[in-house]
């Protein structure tokens, strides 16, 4: 979400590594932001049908500069291209498609991720409305909920919390967050690392994480290449 | 976008996993846009203590084509989901009722609208919901209701299946549909309410993309299983009907 | 509904008389039955969109021998044919056309109407179960409710009763009962005849309708040219 | 089938007698299926204490084309319900947002979805249904919920507009409309939800009947009125996005 200088991996670093857990025949709805780059990782030959809010099923890159189609965007607004056999449904229908528990898996960006899989992403402290969209019935709905965000603000401080304190958009949702320093999955008490970024420790990920972290079995390198 | 063909080469083929107990749902309305072919397959294959939902059990009308009642008189059905138990003339004797008087078979009789949405809400996610139809009928009795700006209300709740058999005029090897005029009805609805869509296809199966995004009627999404239908006489389309004598 | 010789009007000349009710711009379903030969009346210059529950809009005639599209049938399974700006929709959209308020008028049969405008068609007495079809939500849900049914029972009872005996398909929605009889209004206590037949006598009527009949004023024969 | 044009004259005509206090939709997401040519007659024809009905209020991308915000800023509104009284990117702020946070409009917060079926159950006489999304969020707080086997939904009420402002690619004469692409989006929930619906149109309108019954995706008996688009500069139309510098 930040752009300010920070350790570890990129955006489209983090993108890549959360695009390789999509398998074969999933459908996948990604979210503004990061989560938008997820569709130009190479993961070899699994199909993925990309989903979008506005009623796009199987959408592909954006459009090169001079080729858009102005009547056809993702949920971030970008004109993008279809891929063969792709449909266009209402909005009605398309919610239909997410709240009928057809999506395989939603990857959306947050401010904070809690150990109780909660997370939140659509008001800030003190802010009065905000923007919800899609991404509280992406949250409840979708089989898996992908989050990806910044390891810590820009002060510093933790975004993977023991509970959040902004409002969440879903509670005990989250089945896997990918940050700058690496792969976690909430785990009621705390976060269970997975993957670790090039040039972090752990200890160096415990101090800016809430809850316990604990580390999986044979630790592994995210690969950056 | 999932680009593995999912036609399959039989009927056969198709129903061949379908587990005893399973809810399994026809489309169709009268002739149009009836699985007439899966429904025959179904009954060659067997499956027992099935529940059925459809329009109708079928029968009401000559000739008499694969239906519920065929799968009744042939021990497959536990319990029917339907608009109607019997035929709209009295007069007319639906293979299916002397198993429901009977006992044999239970039914659940829904209102069409409601049976429409009822499928429709499942597959969009939505568990309940409040209608006007059949208010203050035999068919809410007992029933909770609801008073929404002075009007009152019946709850539904969705309709959810195991197995959806429908079919259409036109699909790629994705599955996306398109329906010819009144063959569409409860199809596309019963597609997005079950775990495992079954489509019988009257057109050759187009290569993956051959539709227009914009024509499609059913996205590939919710369609797991194609076949295609052959010609007459191995393949069994709609035909004229016969004014039964009365 | 019976066949059988009755004094009055015959089948079509009461889908006639209810045809005349339909105007201009209006949406109307026509149940299976004699209602549907309202399709067959001239009304003139009156545009009309026929609907039928399996999501047919904008239907017309029945289609000739030989020129029949099989998949394409209206609500009791004849082959119609399509008026110019028809649309199909599926059955969860087309029974939102009903049940969201959009048909003007419904016309169906049935066994029996009671004078506060409750009506029965779909479960004869002690019958298990029935046949409910559409009937129940396009009698909840449409703006008018123009019902068609002989006046008396094959044993001379009435069908316009006080309260009906058979489960009814909706309650005090009637607006409007064509009889072989006559023209005839739910007032709450009773009937009111607004046109009469040719050939009957407001008495005759009188002595098999149940509740109070009333007569409008200026009571006129129905033309049966 | 109802055969007179619907074809008015100009967007000034179509919005002409739209009163005080109407609750209006305007389709669209992004700028595909947004109806600014209507946008803008209303913001000139001048209504008030309106209430509106979007996606979004508008002015989050540049160039700024006619939206909710501009309604707004012209003191013709007084609540607006929506999915984002700000934008997704907190740095953007939105042309609305200080006439909110000030308390000069009422703004109501609906999860995208839930707009959707909202506007969906109007349209289709469903007074209130049940959903999974917003529970357990600050949305939820002190409102109706229900367990359905085993999990917790909110209860939803239908959304009924006085008039839905829509955009679409291709209609005839009586209204029945195609959308390119993305330009279906809330544009068929809508006009099915509205006493009135009013929609510009891209082509040229064809004559009724030009489009094969199967391919209509809005049936003409929802649309009141057609508008059509004419070219740049007199008519707006949907442009390449400019990034705003951040």
């Amino acid at each position: 979400m930040s752009e300010s200088k920070s350790k570890g991996l990129n955006r489209q670093q983090m993108a890549d590594r959360v695009a390789r857990e999509f398998q074969d025949g999933w459908i996948v709805n990604l979210g503004v932001g990061i989560p938008t780059m997820c569709s130009n990782t190479d993961i070899g030959d699994r199909d993925i049908t990309y989903h979008s809010e506005n009623g796009v099923i199987g959408y592909g890159p954006v459009a090169p500069a001079g080729q858009e189609d102005l009547n056809l965007v993702n949920a971030g607004g970008q004109n993008v291209t279809l891929n063969p056999g792709a449909a266009m449904v209402h909005h009605a229908d398309s919610f239909g498609v997410i709240r009928g528990g057809h999506i395989d898996a939603t990857v959306m960006g947050a401010y904070q991720v809690s150990m109780t899989g909660d997370f939140a992403n659509w008001k800030l402290k003190g802010q009065k409305g905000g923007g919800i969209g899609g991404a509280m019935d992406l949250a409840a709905c979708a089989k898996r909920v992908f989050i990806i965000l910044e390891h810590v603000t820009r002060d510093g401080s933790p975004r993977l919390v023991e509970a959040c304190d902004l409002p969440v958009t879903a509670r005990g949702v989250v089945t896997l967050v990918m940050t700058n320093y690496g792969l976690f999955e909430p785990t009621g008490t705390g976060f269970r690392l997975r993957e670790i970024a090039p040039g972090l420790t752990v200890e160096e990920i415990r101090a800016v994480t809430g809850g316990t972290l604990t580390v999986a079995d044979g630790l592994r390198q995210i690969p950056t290449a | 976008m999932g680009q593995k063909s999912k036609l399959v080469g039989s009927f056969r083929e198709a129903v061949a996993d379908i587990p005893d107990g399973s809810t399994i749902a026809f489309g169709g309305f009268a002739m149009p846009g009836t699985p007439f072919n899966l429904i025959k397959a179904l009954w060659e294959q067997g499956a027992k203590r099935l529940t059925l939902v459809a329009n109708t059990t079928g029968g009401a009308q000559q000739p008499r084509m694969p239906d519920i009642g065929m799968l009744v008189e042939n021990g497959q059905v536990a319990k029917v989901i339907c608009a109607f138990t019997a035929a709209t003339r009295p007069t007319d004797v639906l293979p299916f009722t002397k198993y429901y008087e009977s006992g044999e078979v239970d039914a659940e009789l829904v209102p069409q609208g409601t049976l429409a949405e009822r499928l429709r809400s499942a597959g969009a996610g939505i568990p309940a919901f409040y209608t006007p139809t059949a208010v203050g009928t035999e068919l809410a009795a007992g029933r909770e209701t609801r008073l929404i700006d002075g009007r009152e209300y019946l709850l539904e709740y969705a309709l959810k299946l195991d197995y959806a058999f429908i079919r259409a005029r036109t699909s790629d090897t994705l599955g996306n549909l398109r329906f010819h005029r009144s063959q569409r009805n409860f199809n596309p609805v019963m597609a997005t309410a079950a775990r495992c869509t079954i489509a019988e296809i009257d057109e050759p199966v187009l290569p993956a993309g051959s539709i227009d995004p914009d024509d499609v009627h059913t996205p590939g999404i919710y369609v797991h299983r194609l076949v295609q239908v052959p010609p007459e006489p191995e393949g069994i389309w709609p035909t004229r009907r016969q004014e039964k004598r009365r």
